[in-house]
């Protein structure tokens, strides 16, 4: 636990360079209360540039309430959030996305209606104005990038398969590789393995752990098969606090972390 | 493949369009019967219809129109004011009658007016309306303002002792109208300002708690009354509330300028009982020709299973309705053709008999000279005459009240140039 | 059944024994052509006290006595045969029974052979006034107290003044006391004499006499300070009367907002569906209590008001199978599709608009039972309405019937179940089906009863359904969809921001476009509704 | 593979396939020889002028279609308030047409019934309410007929969509506004002429509005906006942007995480929906001959929604088709004829047309396109 407390715990951390040098995205104070119920209450969180987190905890630990509040779906009650040394906690939704946080939900949101390219294509980094909708075109380069990542998630023959049609498993894979194929920094990858057979689940395994060398990756996830092929540092979340941090193995003998997913 | 598949729907759509209508033998004179039979204002025009094709035939029965039968064509324009100007092209272009008979909204008439202006045809208009209007394609057989609205002035103020005056209306144009109007007239005669308040509340309200209880305040000594152009089925919520909160006709009498019987069939006539209203015809006038009338309305409508049946009563647009086909039929006779321009020629000034009584067209403005009566509603849904006028009363297509300089502006429409 | 016969023989008796009434020989004497005799013959009633006389002259008043055989009788209903003959069914003064010929058959007199007895147009008056004349020594409390009221506005006489002085100290009513010491401050006003106008005025400003407003400012010393400090007074109690007015004004109309919203809280706010034919529901509501009026036969004469009683129920129950009805054909298959529930449903209404115009006709008319005309005045000016009351009651009645529904009854709870999350529910054994009907029927039946409870306030048309739908979805979204309690106070509060708009400043059309603004405003700022859910879910 | 690289199926929005595009182009094809042969056969006297009047002003009613099918078909915004901007853009026309109609003592016809002169006056002060000597030129109301519309409905979009209301939010919010509007414009102050409206018009720059050639000439001028109007529809619908639109629809949560402003989208598209119902009305008023408060009614804006689901929702010649049929079958089925033995009553035709609206619903969720294009069977995916 001791070495997630900063080491200046009073000072702001935009205006401390040294946190820019080494977080990418961090959380102080943040509650988010909702009717009376407080479903998020983190003192302090952050990630690392090129980090990959797993996070993981009971069913309401807070977990999806937190990817909402970096991404500025749910204001937080109280409590700021930094990103790349800039408050974030106030901006609009699109806004943080084109900032460079990109995040894929729980249940993998696609267009149903648009074929598997054309949900590809509205993913394609570049202005997202109403004018520059009108008038885009995408290039060959961009193409090719489509159809190499669809070929990489196996869906190269879909490509003109509306994604209404698709199988559960495509999905999450249409998600996540629009969600790679806009290029954010900051990759906030909710549940991937949910619903997935165990090879579907590997290759999505694999595809974050590729991500990992150039990117930032925040991972929520409950299979713990999963979580041990990223192999990398995990929070646990419980009743919206941050109940355990530190490599998997670690975690999974504290006996607070126990208590909280068996006891009950 | 796809084109002639298309061309094949398409073309058979377009015939069904063009062929609306059965070509009828020749013998026949066509007359058009434009009332709405759906949406808001079927419940006025239904009646209108009704009479309609009773006169028609009583007309054929008696031997038509210059030997000919007459055939009425029905549309239902909806209450759609488009409509109106679109089933009016209809019944002129398509099914070229002779006549049309319709309308009961104000902007019903003014939707229509320019295709009877355009083609020459004749349009009978059988309601009490704002006035402000003469078209020569447009014989109006219905009240105009000085027809109705001054004489029950005149009486509230004279018989019923009456210095302050609550109007209150729908808002729209013939309330608005009427009321400026009535407002003229009543300054003219020298009540002060103070003593008229105006109000106007939304089509199908249904609410009057305030203006009632404004109402009662206004009428606090006994001294006022209501001038009612309200519309349709707001006068039951109105009535209702008006006895509700303890006004009678006595504390306070309402002047109804839109309540008939045939909208008396709509309502809990008890809190009704005592109050007025002004026409040029009730069903209770006790000429043989009305009784005629009356029984011919009823039986018709028994004998044709309408809605109603016997217990159908006739009131002042059915009359104007009416005798509007039967002023036509004699006129057409007369004319021994039924070419507009002839038609209209002979029923300038021309004099007819009509369920209430002898009335007549004037020569000029098209409208219709017509008595003034008051009644007071019974609690039967009929009305007790309580005033009449001496003899007919001249139709003022623009009120002398408004347009003091006698400037009137020219009547549109009329022959082909 | 003896003693029938025997009534009717005492009767006829009586009919016999008129003639050696004094009342009926003056009675006779308003029938006569001289008018002098007549204004005579109407004093003379009117200081006889006889309290027989009152309905005789509101009867003579509206020309409904006959001469007949040398005896005045009142004419009932005219009776008109298929030839539109008239015919006068005769009955006997003062009882009011129909007299009877010796076999037992009514007369029916032929309306040319009978004379009427009727005042002239501007006698009507003065019988009028003799009416009150004659109710101000009434039993009746009600009538002494109207008769009261009415005879300060009347002319000025020294002989009313006197007998009102004398109901202001003898009468045991206090309301008819105060109201005698303000009608008689009204009559002292016009006496012309200085010193009684100014004891009137110190009198009307103490009573703080509304009613006396206009004569007062009329008076010629109307800049007086004792006539400004007496109006004054009245005008605290004017505006008191306004604040009452448009607090009761503005809970009846929320009152009747809420009812119409409730059944389209239950349709639209918790299954989803945009009922365009909520309207219609209402609809045959009023029409189910117009045919249970038929049914039972009631009229304005005759009434019988258990017609009204039975409606409640009915209208519920037809409504409910109607929203059956449509649920079972054509809702059941739209539970996915929400929006398009609304061009469906407005085809339903469409169909059960003309149809009941062509089945029904288009003018139908529903009274009110006899129990909920009228009102009762709480204070001078402050008058509540029965049926205003009854919709207050009613609506109370049935928010608290459907929060006990929803909350304490396993039917409810299934209900919101299904509403909730139907897969789950349905994987818990829950019959969906039959709970989605159940929950659309409820909603429709609610919406039967709005419609029965508008019978007591407007009438009765096809597209009367039309007028209240936008009405009511704006309760509904404004309240907070899926939430009763949001229902109840937007129902409420959209009612007493309209009426308090109508009564101060804007007349009613202003007043609604007004609110609707408001509405508009308030979606804005929260888009939601009043009572939105909150939390993660509440968006997606 | 071979559609990856020719890339002809990525710009199709909804209509995947080539043969959808086929299809869209017979379709407009057939719809557009068939509506350019009418003027003829009016001029060889087999069909009625009024006939071709008639359809023009359904085509005009198809534009509005068209917007809302965009709205709502696209992007999933059920607005109950193109009425009002089709009102706006015909009161505009129909104020400067009441110009040159009959004018007496300097003020047109339609507005001397609702003059507000005090009672007792003369007419001293005729003068023209400012928002009545705008509309005295021509070119200026075609402007502001379809400015003023888009502006407002920028305006209502920019308000509503940024505070993000949602769904049946929107649509009542919407519907509130038109009963508002309506209640605004029948109001005799407010100078409009009331609910009688404006008619009785004359010309309409300088032409005679009987002359069956002007009649024709509108009738060519709305089949010509029409058909624009339905190209830059296709073009919107084909782009990138129109892609967005469906996205909205879709899932407009996912599309804000894709960094995209759903508002700015919404609203831009509300405004241009705003525009085509306002051209609508400018092409509707003066073939009509008249315009009144009562296209604001509810039952307006609900019936225009129906065109676009009768027609096909999210299929731009769905939203056309849809206008014109319901139109006309309403037009036949509000007039009284017979078929060799069966007699139709006019009467009965709200039973009809609401039977037509349940089993459209119930049975065609895609409408008569959808219909169609299983009848004519190229086309195996719907959208």
């Amino acid at each position: 636990m001791d070495w997630i407390t900063p080491d200046y715990p009073n000072e702001h951390p935009a205006q401390n360079s040294l946190w820019d040098k080494k977080y990418l995205l961090f959380l102080t104070g943040v509650t988010a209360v909702f009717d009376g119920f407080k479903a998020l209450d983190i003192d302090y969180f952050g990630i690392f540039h090129n980090e990959l987190r797993v996070i993981i905890g009971p069913n309401g630990a807070g977990k999806s309430t937190m990817c909402d509040v970096i991404t500025g779906k749910t204001r937080p009650t109280t409590g700021t959030v930094h990103y790349n040394g800039e408050d974030i906690t106030k901006k609009p939704e699109a806004e943080i996305v084109r900032s460079g946080i990109g995040r894929k939900f729980q249940t993998p949101t696609v267009y149903d209606s648009l074929t598997v390219y054309q949900n590809m294509e509205l993913s394609l980094p570049g202005p997202k104005g109403v004018w520059s909708a009108l008038t885009a075109r995408e290039t060959k380069v961009e193409r090719d990038r489509i159809m190499t990542l669809l070929e990489r998630v196996r869906l190269l023959d879909a490509a003109d398969t509306e994604a209404r049609y698709l199988s559960h498993g495509q999905r999450q894979w249409l998600a996540i590789s629009s969600l790679i194929l806009s290029q954010p920094r900051l990759l906030l990858v909710d549940e991937p393995a949910a619903g997935l057979t165990d090879s579907e689940t590997e290759l999505t395994g694999e595809l974050l752990l590729e991500l990992k060398k150039d990117h930032t990756l925040i991972v929520i996830e409950h299979d713990m098969d999963f979580v041990r092929q990223l192999d990398s540092r995990v929070t646990v979340l419980c009743e919206g606090k941050s109940m355990a941090e530190g490599p998997l193995e670690e975690v999974k003998v504290n006996p607070d972390v126990i208590e909280a997913y068996l006891g009950r | 493949m796809i084109r002639e598949n298309f061309l094949k729907t398409a073309t058979a759509v377009a015939a069904l369009c063009t062929v609306t209508g059965a070509v009828q033998a020749e013998e026949t004179i066509k007359v058009g019967v434009l009332h709405s039979l759906s949406g808001t204002m079927a419940i006025s025009e239904t009646s209108l219809k009704d009479v309609v094709l009773m006169a028609v035939d009583e007309v054929n029965a008696a031997g038509g129109v210059n030997g000919k039968q007459l055939e009425a064509v029905v549309v239902d324009p909806a209450s759609d004011w488009p409509l109106f100007n679109e089933k009016a092209k209809e019944l002129i272009t398509k099914e070229n009658v002779a006549v049309t008979f319709g309308c009961w909204t104000s902007v019903s008439r003014k939707s229509c007016l320019p295709v009877f202006e355009e083609y020459n045809a004749l349009l009978f208009y059988p309601v009490q309306y704002e006035g402000e209007e003469q078209s020569l394609n447009v014989f109006y057989t219905g009240a105009t303002p000085n027809q109705q609205l001054i004489p029950a002035a005149k009486y509230m103020m004279d018989e019923m002792g009456c210095t302050k005056f609550y109007l209150l209306g729908t808002d729209y144009v013939f309330p608005r109208t009427a009321n400026k109007v009535l407002k003229a007239y009543l300054k003219s005669v020298g009540v002060p300002d103070e003593n008229i308040i105006e109000e106007y509340t939304p089509f199908h309200h249904q609410d009057y708690q305030t203006i009632v209880a404004n109402i009662k305040k206004f009428g606090a000594a006994g001294d006022a009354c209501v001038l009612s152009t309200i519309n349709g089925d707001s006068n039951v919520p109105f009535y209702k509330e008006f006895a509700n909160q303890g006004l009678t006709s006595e504390l306070c009498p309402i002047m109804a300028f839109s309540v008939a019987e045939d909208e008396l069939r709509a309502m809990d006539v008890q809190p009704l009982v005592g109050h007025l209203a002004a026409w040029n015809y009730f069903q209770s006038i006790k000429t043989p020709e009305n009784k005629a009338f009356v029984k011919a309305f009823k039986t018709y409508c028994a004998d044709n299973n309408l809605p109603g049946g016997k217990d159908r009563v006739t009131d002042d647009p059915i009359e104007a309705a009416y005798f509007g086909v039967k002023a036509w039929a004699k006129a057409a006779n007369a004319a021994g053709s039924v070419d507009v321009d002839a038609v209209r020629e002979e029923l300038n000034g021309m004099e007819f008999d009509s369920p209430g009584g002898k009335k007549k067209f004037d020569a000029v403005n098209q409208h219709t000279y017509k008595p003034v009566l008051v009644g007071e509603i019974l609690k039967n849904g009929q009305f007790k005459i309580v005033w009449e006028s001496e003899g007919l009363v001249k139709p003022d297509s623009y009120s002398t009240l408004l347009h003091t300089d006698g400037n009137f502006p020219a009547p549109t429409g009329g022959p082909k140039k | 059944m003896n003693w029938v016969n025997y009534l009717k023989l005492l009767l006829l008796a009586g009919a016999v024994s008129v003639q050696a009434d004094p009342a009926m020989e003056q009675l006779k004497k308003l029938g006569s052509s001289d008018k002098d005799v007549r204004a005579a013959t109407l004093q003379e009633i009117a200081n006889s006290g006889d309290q027989r006389m009152i309905p005789v002259l509101s009867d003579y008043r509206l020309g409904s006595l006959f001469l007949y055989e040398d005896n005045v009788v009142l004419g009932l209903d005219i009776y008109t045969n298929d030839d539109l003959d008239e015919f006068v069914p005769i009955a006997e003064l003062f009882s009011r029974e129909p007299l009877l010929k010796p076999d037992g058959s009514a007369y029916l007199i032929p309306i040319e052979e009978i004379e009427c007895i009727e005042p002239s147009r501007k006698e009507r008056k003065s019988v009028l006034e003799a009416i009150t004349l004659l109710e101000l020594s009434a039993p009746d409390n009600e009538q002494r107290l109207e008769a009261v009221r009415k005879t300060g506005l009347g002319e000025f006489s020294p002989i009313l003044i006197s007998k009102l002085r004398n109901l202001s100290e003898s009468d045991p009513k206090r309301g008819i006391r105060r109201a005698a010491d303000e009608s008689s401050a009204l009559l002292q006003l016009r006496s012309g004499d200085p010193s009684e106008q100014a004891v009137a005025i110190e009198m009307l400003g103490k009573l703080r006499s509304v009613r006396s407003r206009s004569f007062l400012e009329n008076l010629d010393n109307a800049d007086a300070p004792a006539v400004q400090k007496a109006l004054k007074r009245i005008t605290a109690k004017e505006r008191q009367i306004s604040t009452f007015n448009i607090l009761n004004s503005g809970i009846s109309t929320g009152s009747v907002l809420v009812l119409m919203a409730l059944g389209l809280a239950v349709t639209f706010g918790m299954m989803g569906i945009i009922n365009m034919a909520h309207g219609e529901m209402m609809m045959i509501g009023a029409y189910t209590t117009y045919c249970m009026q038929q049914l039972f036969r009631h009229t304005p004469d005759d009434p019988h008001n258990m017609f009204f009683i039975i409606a409640l129920p009915m209208a519920f129950l037809v409504s409910a199978l109607f929203g059956g009805l449509i649920e079972w054909t054509v809702v059941r298959r739209l539970y996915k599709r929400p929006l398009e529930s609304l061009l469906a449903t407005y085809g339903v209404g469409l169909i059960l608009i003309q149809t009941t115009r062509l089945i029904f006709g288009d003018n139908r008319s529903c009274n009110t039972p006899t129990w909920l005309q009228g009102g009762v005045e709480i204070a001078e000016g402050m008058s509540l309405s029965f049926n205003r009351i009854f919709i207050f009651i009613l609506c109370a009645v049935c928010v608290g019937g459907v929060v006990a529904l929803m909350r304490y009854t396993t039917l409810g709870l299934k209900m919101r179940a299904v509403i909730q999350n139907r897969d789950m529910a349905a994987s818990m054994g829950i019959n969906t089906r039959m709970t989605d009907s159940f929950t659309f029927m409820l909603g429709s039946g609610l919406a039967g009863v709005a419609g029965y409870a508008l019978t007591t306030i407007g009438g009765i048309t096809p597209d009367m359904g039309q007028n209240y739908i936008v009405d009511s979805f704006l309760v509904v979204v404004t309240g907070g969809v899926g939430n009763l309690a949001g229902v109840v106070c937007s129902g409420m509060g959209l009612g007493l921001l309209n009426k308090f708009l109508e009564g101060t400043l804007f007349g009613a059309v202003w007043a609604k476009i007004i609110v609707l603004m408001v509405v508009i405003a308030f979606i804005q700022y929260k888009p939601s509704g009043l009572f939105a859910a909150k939390g993660r879910l509440a968006d997606d | 593979m071979t559609n990856v690289e020719t890339g002809s199926g990525y710009y199709l929005g909804s209509l995947a396939g080539s043969s959808a595009k086929q299809l869209n182009k017979g379709f407009l094809g057939s719809i557009v020889a068939l509506a350019s042969l009418l003027p003829m056969l009016a001029y060889a006297g087999i069909i009625s002028v009024e006939t071709v009047n008639m359809i023009g002003r359904y085509m005009a009613l198809a534009i509005v279609a068209l917007g809302l099918d965009l709205i709502w078909g696209y992007t999933g915004i059920l607005s109950l308030c193109q009425a009002l901007f089709f009102s706006i853009g015909g009161y505009a026309m129909g104020i400067y047409l009441a110009h040159q109609g009959t004018l007496h003592n300097g003020i047109p016809e339609a507005l001397y019934v609702v003059y507000p002169y005090k009672v007792g006056e003369t007419r001293g002060m005729e003068v023209l309410p400012w928002f009545w000597a705008i509309f005295k030129s021509f070119n200026l109301t075609l402007i502001l007929g379809i400015l003023l519309p888009g502006l407002l409905a920028g305006f209502i979009g920019f308000l509503g969509f940024k505070s993000r209301v949602k769904g049946v939010y929107f649509s009542i919010l919407t519907q509130a506004l038109t009963v508002a509007a309506m209640m605004f414009f029948s109001k005799n102050e407010m100078k409009l002429c009331g609910t009688n409206g404006l008619t009785h018009f004359k010309t309409i720059a300088g032409f005679d509005l009987s002359d069956p050639n002007v009649k024709i000439a509108l009738y060519v001028v709305t089949l010509i906006c029409l058909i624009v109007a339905y190209l830059l529809c296709l073009a919107i619908t084909r782009s990138r942007f129109g892609r967005v639109l469906l996205a909205v629809r879709d899932s407009e949560t996912a599309l804000r995480f894709a960094g995209y402003e759903p508002f700015a989208f919404k609203t831009a598209i509300f405004a241009f929906a705003g525009m085509l119902a306002g051209l609508a009305g400018l092409l509707y008023t003066p073939q009509a001959n008249i315009i009144t408060p009562s296209y604001m009614e509810a039952r307006w804006s609900i019936l225009m929604v129906i065109w676009v689901a009768v027609g096909g929702r999210g299929t731009l010649c769905g939203a056309v088709v849809g206008a014109l049929l319901i139109n006309l079958l309403y037009s036949v089925l509000t007039s009284q004829w017979s078929i060799g033995s069966f007699d139709w009553k006019p009467e009965y035709w709200p039973i009809v047309l609401g039977l037509l609206f349940i089993v459209v619903v119930l049975a065609l969720p895609n409408g008569v396109i959808g219909v169609w294009r299983k009848m004519v069977g190229k086309v195996t995916e719907l959208d």
